[in-house]
């Protein structure tokens, strides 16, 4: 294992030292228990959004804590969902009275980890789960589908509601409806290292790929082959326009999204080859991202995100938004 | 059962999860994230580093203070489970009043029933569910037929032992290897393996 | 070699397709011969900013074409530097009458190519040349330094200048200044591949890493066993500051750069261990960047950038930008 | 010298490079940057692609196509050079005229000291120009002592030879090996390697 780190202990704590540093002026870390909050309080009145998660996800979920998307973001050591601790420290520091809403990618660690946080909680709270990943068989009595990119869109577009003074639940109805509203699907060109571990979660042959593979290596439909960029990129679409079935015409938001080891030339290629498709489906791109967001530590591989939008989407999705990895008007 | 007790137990444990550390790590690999063996091997050493500061308190609080350092110390599935079932074991009434074979089962099997509301998985969903519940069972069952604490602790661990391989041919229903379908078939459920590791470790010891 | 790509020959088209479709609101793409522009005309009287390079080091420098940064870029094949006709076209099309800026790393190809642009074109041109990489012993009578990761800088800050308007003078002088005051190094954990290679360009073992390695995946000052980040960070920030030589308590502006394979996550980390060694010389953190900026494809690696900052820099530096890769203020 | 004397020698010398391509890239991954072989083998695809749009023209006007093509579709430090090359031997004097040897010579020689001016590159510095510099001169030599056409010819394979020999020992100053320093000791220079190769097969085609 090759990584920028002095011991796998301190590799969470030096990062996030790091990432607060580097960004004063956005955000506060705090540790023990950790967690991330915007460098200013909330306002009062305005719902408290807060994410968390195993880390190894970089930039989700620290790096979207700013104006127009979270409050705080509780991060768990490498793929290991965060404790009821850390999100009642964060909650205390961020809920202005307005109540909290938690983001929470579908893993049975990370709903069991927040579900006992917001028991414990006295205020008033409510849950976002996501669960885009259309990889995986959905059925009601498992766990589920993984909730994966899309969880970027949700923070984005509900983290805007918020901001304007959306109420509990509508922030809540909100999030499940982008939730609702969105597939994903990845491949994986090689395994991640977790630091503790120092050897690959997985090994794949020089010629394999991982179809529909998770966010921390889980193994995903199946293995295979590596095919041509627009091979892989249709399937992936293929399974996410399946599931979502889009009606001709209708507006999307494309997220074509790197696992963290993958450069961003190729990731505007998938772009390219997913568009083709697209056009050729009557299925209309407006709003797309493109980078690095909801990574899985230094793995080779992408995932593709469609979100089906409407003019409340779009205009949440426009609003300014001042964050580490996220950016605009402001 | 004493405070002191626990901390030996936790040590016990600790020798034999390390032991078993590259299999348990592996399985997690197969089937979920790679995590559990860190995340369990986390949650032993900060248990056994509270020593000092619970080894004068009432076997209640020493309990939460456990519950808590494994709730916050852990993370992920087996960090709210174990959690769980620490913190149920904790509030058993009177405990304060001293543990015996049949206080300490009652608690358990409380702690168990707690750990299956809030991971809502039943027997049969490849699990650590699959050990900790069957294991519940014979321990319980042992006390109402008045079995012998010796024989009913060598069940226990020929159930847990059974439960935990049980869980290799099993498709998984929650938990990570849920999301795997029919590819999880064939691997062992890691929280099984370490839970199983735990229970034979305690009931191998109080037995001897 | 795994990369999403279809043909190693349409590889740099796709992906530049992709870039151009998903920043239409940024940037228009052309094609034969290839170059980026604004997607709104250069205002009149407005210094027009080129730059360009071999591909490969995305989102240097397409992604940094917009409002407060360049007019164009010019890409060439993956690490082939353009060629001149790239640098005529995107000129006739940003050129507004009031000069064109080139942006130069320092590469004979590079240097070579636009030099020929330069002498074929008519208007007032003038160059500005990059070349921060200390691990290259600098001499008179050879090619001299590299030019890496402090050309984003440089992009910056002389884009502030131009959309503010300074003259060609006055912004080539701004961007010597900015590059004489930027020192960087690189280290590499793995190789890159080039897509028409099909194989790693350099092969390193298990345990080694390059030190001061380039961004084309030449070898640096030598190979060594990995060290822990501490020891990394150390080293290179000794280097650059041996040659830049910061005085006590003076700004300085931190750019942790990732080479494409390396997760935000360690470049945080490299960030908080080189803040260590800053604070411990009494070296002041004014202005900050991380991430995946002066890339190498898939190279798993980073580099660090030290410029030293005085007022003018730091105005230039806090400016609007409005970039694919680069945007704050907008 | 015919436009279509040129577009033979591309074809032939296409033949050449590819069967030493794996060298030939080997050469620029060991000190430079590993795309001169890409480089190099499609300047030379583009020029014969030309055929058909220059077969007709007068040597001048073809002359200066290829130069815009080597120009614009090669890239990196070689597609300036060789296209200054070719640029250069475009503008010479009445060349649509006739090129005999003598005016082949001259021309080549022109184009050498433009790619001279444009490098800032001299003999010794680890460059194409190892094999340039002293092939024109062998040239120019063999004209004024008014020698053979083919001892000329034969002389100057084994010029060319020699200084891309010459390279591998030598420090690079310029190009992007010379940010090696001692490291580029060792391995001969890509871009001499291509050029002796080139020049070879034309000397040796033209004189059989
Ligand atoms: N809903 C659940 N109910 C009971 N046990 C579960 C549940 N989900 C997961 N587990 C157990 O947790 C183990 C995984 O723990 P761990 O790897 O520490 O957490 P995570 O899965 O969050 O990475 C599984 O092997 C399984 O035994
Ligand atoms: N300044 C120079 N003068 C003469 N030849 C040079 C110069 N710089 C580079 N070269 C030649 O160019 C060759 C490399 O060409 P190529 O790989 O195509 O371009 P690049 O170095 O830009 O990647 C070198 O091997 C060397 O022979
Ligand atoms: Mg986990
Ligand atoms: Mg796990
Ligand atoms: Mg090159
Ligand atoms: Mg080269």
């Amino acid at each position: 294992m090759k990584k920028f780190m002095n011991s796998a202990d301190d590799f969470l704590k030096e990062s996030l030292q790091g990432f607060g540093a580097a960004h004063e002026d956005i955000v506060s870390c705090y540790y023990d228990p950790n967690f991330i909050t915007r460098s200013s309080p909330t306002k009062d009145g305005k719902v408290a959004l807060i994410s968390g998660g195993g880390s190894g996800h970089e930039p989700m979920h620290g790096g979207l804590v700013g104006h127009g998307m979270l409050d705080a973001a509780c991060p768990g050591f490498v793929f290991s969902s965060p404790t009821p601790d850390q999100m009642l420290a964060a909650s205390e520091k961020v809920d202005s009275g307005a109540g909290v809403l938690f983001i929470v990618k579908n893993y049975s660690g990370d709903v069991m980890n927040f579900e006992m946080a917001a028991e414990m909680m006295s205020g008033p709270n409510a849950s976002v789960l996501t669960n885009d990943d259309v990889a995986v068989e959905d059925s009601s009595f498992t766990t589920g589908r993984r909730g994966v990119a899309a969880t970027v869109l949700v923070e984005k577009i509900v983290g805007s509601l918020a901001e304007s003074g959306g109420s509990l639940q509508e922030c809540k109805a909100l999030g499940d409806k982008v939730n609702t509203n969105s597939g994903s699907m990845g491949v994986a060109f090689s395994s991640c290292t977790v630091p503790a571990a120092g050897k690959p979660t997985f090994e794949l042959g020089a010629d394999e790929m991982e179809f529909g593979v998770g966010i921390h290596g889980e193994p995903g439909r199946r293995r295979d082959k590596v095919k041509s960029a627009q091979e892989i990129t249709n399937e992936l679409l293929e399974a996410i326009i399946e599931d979502l079935k889009p009606e001709n015409n209708e507006d999307i938001l494309l997220f074509v999204n790197g696992m963290g080891g993958t450069p961003l030339t190729e990731l505007y290629l998938i772009y390219d080859n997913a568009k083709k498709l697209l056009d050729g489906k009557n299925i209309k791109i407006a709003r797309s991202l493109v980078g690095n967001y909801c990574t899985s530590l230094e793995m080779q591989g992408a995932s593709i995100t469609l979100t089906k939008l409407d003019q409340e989407l779009v205009k949440h999705w426009d609003s300014a938004v001042h964050t580490a990895a996220m950016r605009w008007g402001m | 059962m004493s405070v002191n007790f626990l901390i030996q137990k936790a040590k016990e444990i600790q020798v034999v999860i390390d032991a078993n550390a590259a299999e348990i790590e592996k399985l997690d690999q197969e089937i979920g994230d790679g995590d559990h063996i860190f995340n369990v091997q986390r949650g032993i050493k900060l248990v056994i580093e509270l020593e000092p500061t619970i080894k004068d308190l009432p076997i209640s609080k020493a309990l939460n203070q456990i519950a808590m350092k494994v709730l916050s110390g852990i993370g992920g599935s087996s960090g709210a489970l174990f959690g769980t079932l620490f913190m149920t074991m904790a509030k058993g009434s009177e405990i304060d009043e001293g543990i015996d074979f049949k206080k300490a089962i009652e608690i358990f099997a409380e702690g168990v029933d707690a750990v299956k509301l809030r991971g809502k998985a039943d027997v049969g969903e490849k699990t650590m569910m699959d050990v900790l519940i069957p294991v519940s069972n014979c321990l319980k069952k042992g006390l109402e037929e008045n079995k012998d604490k010796n024989e009913i602790l060598i069940e226990a661990v020929a159930v847990a032992e059974k439960g935990m391989l049980s869980t290799k041919d099993l498709l998984a229903t929650k938990g990570r290897a849920s999301f795997l379908g029919e590819r999880a078939k064939g691997h062992i459920d890691p929280g099984a393996r370490s839970s199983q590791l735990m229970i034979k470790t305690v009931c191998e010891s109080v037995n001897s």
